[in-house]
């Protein structure tokens, strides 16, 4: 799960009347449930990432035939999304692809929901664990944090000074990539590269804009930065190409194609990874599919296939992991269109 | 004055009609206004006078009968129709920007421009310096009107007024703020333009003002108009009789020596100060006893009474109230103590316009209309009935808005609005200003019985029949400090004349 | 601060509250009544007046300067030519939309939807480039003021024709325009690679070292400026705040003019919006979230009175100018992140508090001087 | 007192006084709030006959619930507004209570001792805002933009990207349990109790009637002896302390202390009290209307939701309905003053005081072209 949100995760009281189906057994080979009612609820609707990733669970929707839809708060806050989970609980809804906001506050409407019979997925985002069944990752944490500073090493030949211009300082992924990132660049093949400093452009424009300056400003030195997040990423390659810095700072970090398309044919950026969130929406439906059908009960090592994407086993803590990133340059950017 | 009587009326009002709700204001009242003479418009308060202004000046519609300007029909849709036909007016209440300079105030929409359309400054404040000259007063054009007392207001307005070319003049009240010299200025303004041929309407509740500037009156009463001719055709008390329907009173009803059974000091001023404004006021009143501080406009009274009753903080000295210091700053605790202050500015000070008669009038006696700290509406309801009732004030209904009222009947309810509290001290500033005579002549019976019932007053007014027929003591200022202290019977017009400006020749 | 303010106000709070309430609530240092400009000197009022008008400029003037120089001591290189431009270029957005919101604000309105309109402006303009890629620049600009200026005409046509407060209608349009924006966009985003170079260029071009999109914002400044202060329109913009009532008296077209304070206020929106997508190059349905509460930050620490009737657009601009630098200086101090917010918002509070020192020592500077007797 | 003469009574003129002023005070509340109040009817009815799962209790509840916290916040910065200030620090002062509530808990203080800091806490916070706005003599709204940052950027201070979320389970159900039926919550019923309380104080007390004054008219209540500032300052007090409650209760609801609890709460309450029918100039407007305008809010979002209508249509539809709130009756007024030719100018003017931008009371002249 995502790490770092809570205090003392502490044995949960939470999961009283949910979960009815981890005592249930699976049967790999009922088929998938005909006409299931399926909701795709992202942090935020109108957000590009999740516009696209929900488009592809509702092309997995369309494949085995249930019914979908979107729903969801236009700002990105948990206790909006309670709101909306008690109404899909009142809707009677049969599966539930979320992307939680607040790890725990959605928790007691999510088990809400659970005990009104839905089956619960969560994607990109986790939830606690004890009030989902399952979590599909788009990478492991581990995967995104490699990579990444696998990216950056390269741009900047093995050694320099680097910086990290992140979403908000309470965005759960992007802290736990951080952390794993902070841990990678302790291995001895990156001993001449130093993380200099974290900065948060909060997923705004301006914002992110004023900490690249910023960045660049204070450390004189700076040879690359790394952004995990995708609005960060293009408001930092946007600064870079009109600056006397572009060219002279090496930037990667996480981001779609469509957004870093220019920068990446102009040279600002190099290369940058990312998965594709279409993807990681269809395997989030099929998923809850294989729950709501009975094909998997959320236990680890548990399969199910997840239509063109092929078959996916249950990890630890009922994590799917979609797949490694993908990584993006100037020869296979323009395969893209996301 | 030039006019004669066989010239056709350069504006005439033809039986016009305004009625607000129930209430007919102005009912088929109709008025001729000759070019170069001034026609005086008298009637108790709420006759119906300053809603016939507003309809001259594109405020009101009326919703009967029309107006015609050189004999022809004009409709007066807006106040910017009524400009453009050659109206000015003065309103009774001064509406001014009070963020704006007052050469701004005067010029707005109008001011002087220079390259490319833009405002020519110099030019204008000159303009505006000229004006004050030919009024003869010394205002900053170039100072923000806000803080501006009401006289300066008022004097704003009516260089406001005089700077737009018109040939038809509203004026109501505008003397209602003024003291004897200015309101003189203005006469002598008023007179070269009558001269020039413009047609001017004058509306006061000072009969010496109409009798020496107009050569027509009217009279309304209740909306309608009851006579009209020439001032030269009545007197005083024809005109008196006319308006309020019956025979008034004596004005200031005070004998001398009423005041004799004088009790201890209740009011105590020390040394009192704020810097830029007055300094080293010391006075006392006692217990039954009218204090009246005098002086020209300006001159800092209303400074002095607002520092001694707490709305503005003094730098130096104390107020005592029966021995006991006041705190500096609270007029919660100078209400507390027992004082009540009628503010000179009614609208802005006195009154909150939107709520209701029955809630400005309750609005001093809450705690005590509260029982376990609820209020009632009934109690509520039959207090301000009954304070409204004392004072004849004219309105509507309790529940009316008391912007409603007539500017008049504004003034009574403030004062009913603190007599209710039944203080041991009455401060009054400028207590009948725009007061009718008959409610004038009450509001004066009223002043006097509650100081021969032991009540202290100080009293400020500009109008100096006024202090010297009220009070038993007369305080004068001038430029912030008391140069004189004249008992009931040292006081005339010429000592305190004298005190007010420091020379001798002056007439009031 | 604080000593200094308690120190220049003893009043109770009562009296305070008397002194500033008329004729309505107290904006900084306008609540202060300057002292007589009767008979002691006809010309200290006058110039009481002046300079308690220079002081409001002054004031944010003087905290931009501090700002500057104590973080220019701790990094030299925020002064870089890098560093100021980009400071300017972040500004220019800002500055655009606060010279708006000071025409509706002197009129004793607000416009609570800018925020908004900008979203939609500059989701157009990408749109625009999107369905025509060749698109010329002065046809995005024309298109963002015309948008701007339609949704202006929307919140002036309701407040001036319906006679309703402000704060609501725009309050409500700011849901409404954001809505229609979300619906429009339904997700998409629009990115760099969709708009032509020539567009983009022009969000980060410079003429001898200064960009573009500041000299723009500068421009809109000067005209909004020389228009509220030598015109007639602009004047009375200022009368109709300062006392409706009194403008309807002397003939003024209020509902006319407060029409025309929103149009100009949208159109000016509409303009930043197509700024905004040049600077930054991506567009989706959230651009521009929250922006309306940091222009009214702005222009009331701009010494605009937030209850109409006085302030400048400069003082706007300067109020703009001062915020973006805080949060540049911020940055580039690397004050902890978690810290940011907190002392961006203790730096608003003791801007309005400088103002509003200032403007009591002028007060009593002036009063001082007109003392009777030389007190 | 001595002056029997003058404060005789004389009940003729009393009566005849009374009965020419009609239903007098009662006329606003039977308009306004009569209308708010039947529009959440209407909506309520509409949304249970025409929207599936609407009308069960769970349903309510969860309605209810989510209109708690904005209730309670709009409950003070009702009488806040009445006055002519604005408090937009709410959101962020619940936040910072928030906060502190899961720093304290981590800390191991007991919950109740820590509920009871969050509230006093509050107040401080409100105090801040009062000060400011009162000693200082500065403008509200510039105020608590101000605060509005700087209490949000403490609360990350005191907990930065952290959430606390190990409340014990007793309270953080209590908190979502509900009177006997299911469908409304005890945090509801508390919160309606409270606003009966505020309703009482506005409407039914001296110093209820001295906000209406200030709000109105600040120089003259000042002038009447209210003190003008010291209630200011007790509001905003009052305002904060009821903003701390509200992060309690946001707190144990989502059983999560996190430092962006609530973050933009500030313009729904806002919202809310103006569709109450509170002028934002201050002097008007009425708990009740307020507390239907929350209720009115809360179900149509809630009925809209459940008919499956987007975000972004909602949105559309709260601000329509904001901008329907003042337009409508407004135009009413006006329609209803036609006839009677004489409602053509406000009230008193030129008389009228200068803050007069109010609905209802404008005249009809220059109106743009
Ligand atoms: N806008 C209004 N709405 C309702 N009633 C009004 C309005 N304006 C005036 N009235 C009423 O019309 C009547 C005439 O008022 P008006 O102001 O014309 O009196 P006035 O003769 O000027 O009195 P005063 O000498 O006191 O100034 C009064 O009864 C007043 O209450
Ligand atoms: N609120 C205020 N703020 C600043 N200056 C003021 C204020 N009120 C009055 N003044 C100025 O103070 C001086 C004294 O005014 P004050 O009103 O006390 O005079 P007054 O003797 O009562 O005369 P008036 O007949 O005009 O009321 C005048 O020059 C006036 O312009
Ligand atoms: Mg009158
Ligand atoms: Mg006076």
């Amino acid at each position: 799960a995502c790490s770092g949100t809570t205090r003392e995760d502490g044995e949960s009281d939470r999961d009283a009347g949910a979960g009815a189906s981890s005592t249930a057994t699976a049967d790999p080979n009922a088929p998938l449930a005909e006409d299931l009612a399926v909701a795709f609820l992202p942090k935020q609707v109108n957000n590009p990432y999740f516009t696209v990733a929900d488009e592809g669970g509702h092309a997995a929707v369309e494949e085995f035939g249930g019914e979908y839809k979107e729903v969801g708060p236009s700002e990105a806050s948990a206790s909006s999304q309670v709101s909306y989970l008690n109404t899909l609980a009142q809707q009677h809804t049969d599966v539930i692809v979320t992307s939680a906001n607040d790890p725990n506050a959605v928790c007691g409407a999510l088990n809400s929901a659970r005990s009104a019979g839905a089956r619960v997925v969560t994607f990109d985002s986790d939830a606690s664990p004890e009030c989902r069944d399952l979590f599909v990752n788009q990478a492991t944490a581990e995967d995104i944090a490699r990579t990444q500073i696998e990216l950056i090493a390269e741009e900047i030949g093995g050694s320099g000074q680097i910086a990290i211009l992140s979403a908000t300082p309470n965005a759960t992924n992007q802290n736990a990539w951080i952390e794993l990132m902070q841990q990678e660049l302790e291995k001895p093949e990156y001993a001449g590269i130093e993380l200099v400093t974290v900065a948060y452009g909060n997923d705004e424009d301006e914002k992110s804009f004023q900490e690249t300056q910023g960045l660049l400003s204070s450390y004189p030195d700076l040879a690359g930065i790394i952004s995990p997040t995708t609005v960060g990423l293009a408001a930092a390659a946007r600064y870079l190409s009109g600056s006397e810095y572009g060219g002279r700072v090496a930037l990667t970090g996480l981001g779609t194609p469509d957004q870093m398309r220019e920068f990446v044919h102009d040279g600002t950026v190099a290369q940058f990874a990312l998965w594709d969130p279409a993807d990681l929406g269809y395997l989030a439906a099929y998923a809850g599919a294989a729950l709501a059908s009975g094909q998997i009960t959320g236990a680890e090592g548990e399969t199910f296939t997840a239509g063109e994407l092929g078959e996916y086993t249950i990890g630890a803590d009922g994590e799917i992991v979609l797949g490694p990133p993908t990584i993006f340059t100037a020869d296979n950017i323009d395969d893209y269109a996301f | 004055m030039a006019g004669s009587a066989i010239a056709p009326p350069l504006l005439h009002l033809r039986d016009v009609t305004k009625s607000f709700g129930p209430v007919a204001a102005v009912r088929g009242v109709s008025l001729p206004l000759y070019p170069g003479e001034a026609h005086a418009l008298v009637g108790e308060n709420g006759a119906g006078k300053s809603t016939l202004v507003k309809m001259l000046a594109g405020v009101h519609r009326p919703d009967a009968g029309h107006v015609e300007l050189d004999g022809r029909p004009v409709a007066l849709a807006d106040p910017a129709a009524a400009r453009a036909a050659g109206i000015a007016v003065i309103h009774q209440e001064p509406t001014l920007f009070p963020d704006l300079t007052v050469a701004e105030n005067i010029f707005m929409g109008r001011q002087p421009t220079g390259r490319l359309g833009r405002i020519d400054r110099a030019a204008m404040e000159g303009a505006a310096a000229r004006l004050f000259a030919r009024l003869g007063v010394a205002l900053d054009p170039g100072r923000q009107a806000r803080g501006l007392s009401i006289a300066d207001q008022q004097l704003t307005e009516i260089a406001k007024a005089l700077s737009v070319d018109a040939r038809v003049f509203v004026m109501d009240e505008p003397t209602a703020a003024l003291s004897g010299i200015e309101a003189e200025r203005l006469f002598s303004v008023t007179r070269g333009l009558c001269e020039r041929g413009a047609a001017v309407l004058f509306i006061s509740h000072r009969f010496e003002e109409v009798f020496a500037l107009c050569r027509r009156v009217t009279v309304l009463r209740d909306g309608r108009l009851v006579s009209t001719g020439l001032v030269a055709d009545v007197t005083v008390d024809t005109v008196v009789r006319r308006m309020v329907g019956r025979e008034v009173s004596a004005l200031y009803p005070r004998e001398p020596g009423a005041g004799a059974a004088r009790g201890e000091v209740v009011l105590d001023v020390r040394g009192l100060g704020r810097r830029g404004v007055f300094e080293d006021i010391s006075f006392t009143v006692r217990a039954g006893e009218i204090v009246a501080l005098a002086g020209l406009v300006g001159a800092g009274r209303s400074e002095v009474v607002r520092a001694v009753f707490g709305v503005d903080r003094h730098d130096a000295g104390e107020v005592r109230v029966r021995g006991r210091r006041l705190p500096p700053g609270s007029p919660a605790a100078a209400v507390a103590a027992g004082l009540a202050l009628v503010p000179e500015d009614r609208r802005r000070q006195g009154l909150v316009m939107e709520l209701s008669v029955q809630r400005n009038a309750a609005l001093t006696r809450l705690r005590h209309l509260a029982r376990l700290g609820l209020l009632s509406a009934r109690r509520e309801r039959r207090f301000a009935a009954e304070w409204a009732g004392r004072l004849r004030v004219r309105h509507g209904g309790l529940g009316d808005p008391v912007g409603t009222l007539s500017g008049g009947n504004q003034q009574k309810l403030v004062l009913a609005k603190w007599l209710a509290t039944g203080p041991r001290v009455l401060i009054v500033d400028e207590p009948t200003r725009g007061i009718d005579v008959g409610s004038k002549a009450e509001v004066h019976r009223i002043i006097s019985r509650l100081a021969a019932e032991g009540l202290a007053v100080l009293m400020v007014s500009s109008e100096l029949p006024e202090v010297l027929g009220m009070a038993d003591r007369v305080l004068v200022m001038r430029e912030g400090r008391i140069t004189a202290e004249l008992p009931r019977a040292e006081a005339t017009e010429e000592s305190v004349m004298f005190a007010a400006t420091g020379q001798r020749e002056v007439r009031a | 601060m604080t000593a200094a303010d308690a120190h220049s106000s003893p009043a109770s709070p009562d009296a305070r509250a008397a002194q500033n309430a008329s004729p309505s609530p107290a904006p900084p240092a306008s609540g202060a009544p300057p002292a007589g400009g009767r008979a002691p000197g006809p010309s200290g009022g006058r110039r009481g007046a002046a300079r308690l008008g220079a002081a409001r400029e002054t004031g944010v003037l003087l905290a931009l300067l501090l700002l500057v120089a104590g973080t220019t001591l701790a990094n030299s290189r925020f002064l870089s030519a890098q560093s100021v431009k980009d400071i300017l270029l972040g500004a220019a957005v800002m500055v655009v939309l606060a010279a708006g919101q000071t025409l509706v604000v002197v009129t004793r309105n607000i416009d609570l939807s800018v925020g908004s309109v900008l979203g939609l402006a500059a989701f157009a303009t990408g749109k625009l480039f999107v369905a025509q890629p060749g698109a010329p620049l002065p046809l995005a600009l024309l298109v963002g003021l015309a948008l701007g200026a339609a949704c202006g005409l929307l919140n002036g046509a309701l407040i001036a024709a319906a006679r309703v407060p402000a704060l609501v209608i725009t309050l409500g349009t700011l849901y409404v325009f954001r809505g229609l924006d979300h619906s429009w966009a339904s997700g998409e985003q629009i990115n760099a690679a969709d708009m032509p170079h020539g567009f983009l260029d022009f969000g980060t071009a410079t003429v001898l070292g200064v960009p573009v999109l500041a000299l723009i914002a500068a421009a809109v400044l000067l005209a909004v400026g020389v228009f509220l202060g030598s015109y007639r329109t602009g004047r009375e913009l200022y009368a109709i705040g300062s006392e409706p009532t009194a403008a309807r008296l002397s003939g003024i077209r209020v509902g006319r003019r407060v029409f025309l304070a929103f149009v100009i206020s949208g159109a000016l929106a509409g303009l930043a919006g197509v700024l905004h997508a040049a600077r930054f190059g991506t567009v989706d349905a959230t651009v521009g979230t929250g922006m309306e509460l940091q222009v009214v930050a702005a222009v009331v620490v701009g010494g605009v009175a937030i209850f109409g009737g006085s302030g400048t657009a400069y003082g706007a601009a300067l109020g703009a100018l001062l915020l973006t630098t805080i949060g540049s200086a911020l940055t580039v101090l690397r004050v902890d992140p978690f810290w940011q917010q907190a002392v961006d918002g203790g730096l608003i509070l003791a801007a309005i508090c400088l103002d509003r020192v200032l403007a009591l020592r002028g007060t009593r500077r002036a009063r001082a001087k007109e003392a009777p007797h030389g007190a | 007192m001595a002056h029997d003469t003058l404060y005789a009574s004389r009940p003729r003129r009393a009566r005849r006084a009374r009965r020419a002023a009609g239903p007098g005070p009662l006329r606003p509340l039977l308009r306004w709030d009569g209308a708010v109040g039947l529009a959440l009817l209407l909506v309520a009815l509409g949304a249970a006959l025409l929207v599936d799962g609407f009308a069960t209790a769970g349903n309510v509840r969860f309605l209810l619930l989510d209109a708690v916290a904005v209730a309670l916040v709009a409950l003070p910065m009702t009488l806040v507004v009445v006055t002519g200030e604005i408090d937009l620090s709410v959101a962020s002062a619940l936040g910072l209570c928030s906060a502190v509530m899961g720093r304290l808990w981590v800390a191991g203080l007991p919950l109740e001792l820590i509920v009871v800091l969050a509230v006093a806490l509050g107040a401080v916070l409100g105090a801040v805002n009062g000060l400011f706005v009162t000693a200082f003599a500065l403008p509200s709204l510039a105020v608590t933009i101000g605060t509005l940052a700087a209490y949000r950027g403490l609360a990350f201070v005191v907990l930065g990207d952290d959430a606390v979320a190990d409340f014990p389970f007793e309270w953080t159900d209590a908190v979502a349990g509900t009177l006997p039926g299911g469908a409304v919550p005890w945090a509801m019923l508390l919160t309606a109790l409270l606003a009966v309380a505020f309703g009482v104080l506005l409407h039914g007390t001296p110093f209820g009637r001295g906000l209406y004054a200030m709000g109105n008219n600040a120089e003259a209540a000042a002038f009447a002896g209210i003190r003008v500032a010291r209630a200011k300052f007790w509001l905003f007090v009052a305002s904060g302390a009821t903003s701390g409650l509200a992060g309690v209760f946001w707190t144990l609801r989502y059983a999560s202390a996190r430092a962006d609890n609530g973050q933009g709460l500030e313009l729904s309450v806002v919202a809310a009290v103006l569709l109450g029918g509170v002028s934002i100039f201050g002097g008007r407007g009425t708990l009740p209307g307020v507390f239907f305008g929350v209720l009115l809010l809360a179900t149509l979002r809630n009925a809209l939701q459940l008919a499956d209508v987007p975000a972004d249509t909602l949105d559309i539809v709260t601000g329509s309905l904001l901008i329907a709130s003042v337009v409508v009756p407004n135009a009413i007024a006006r329609a209803r003053a036609r006839p009677a030719t004489g409602r053509a100018a406000p009230a008193g003017e030129p008389t009228a005081p200068p803050r007069q931008e109010r609905p209802e009371r404008e005249d009809t002249e220059d109106a743009p072209a």
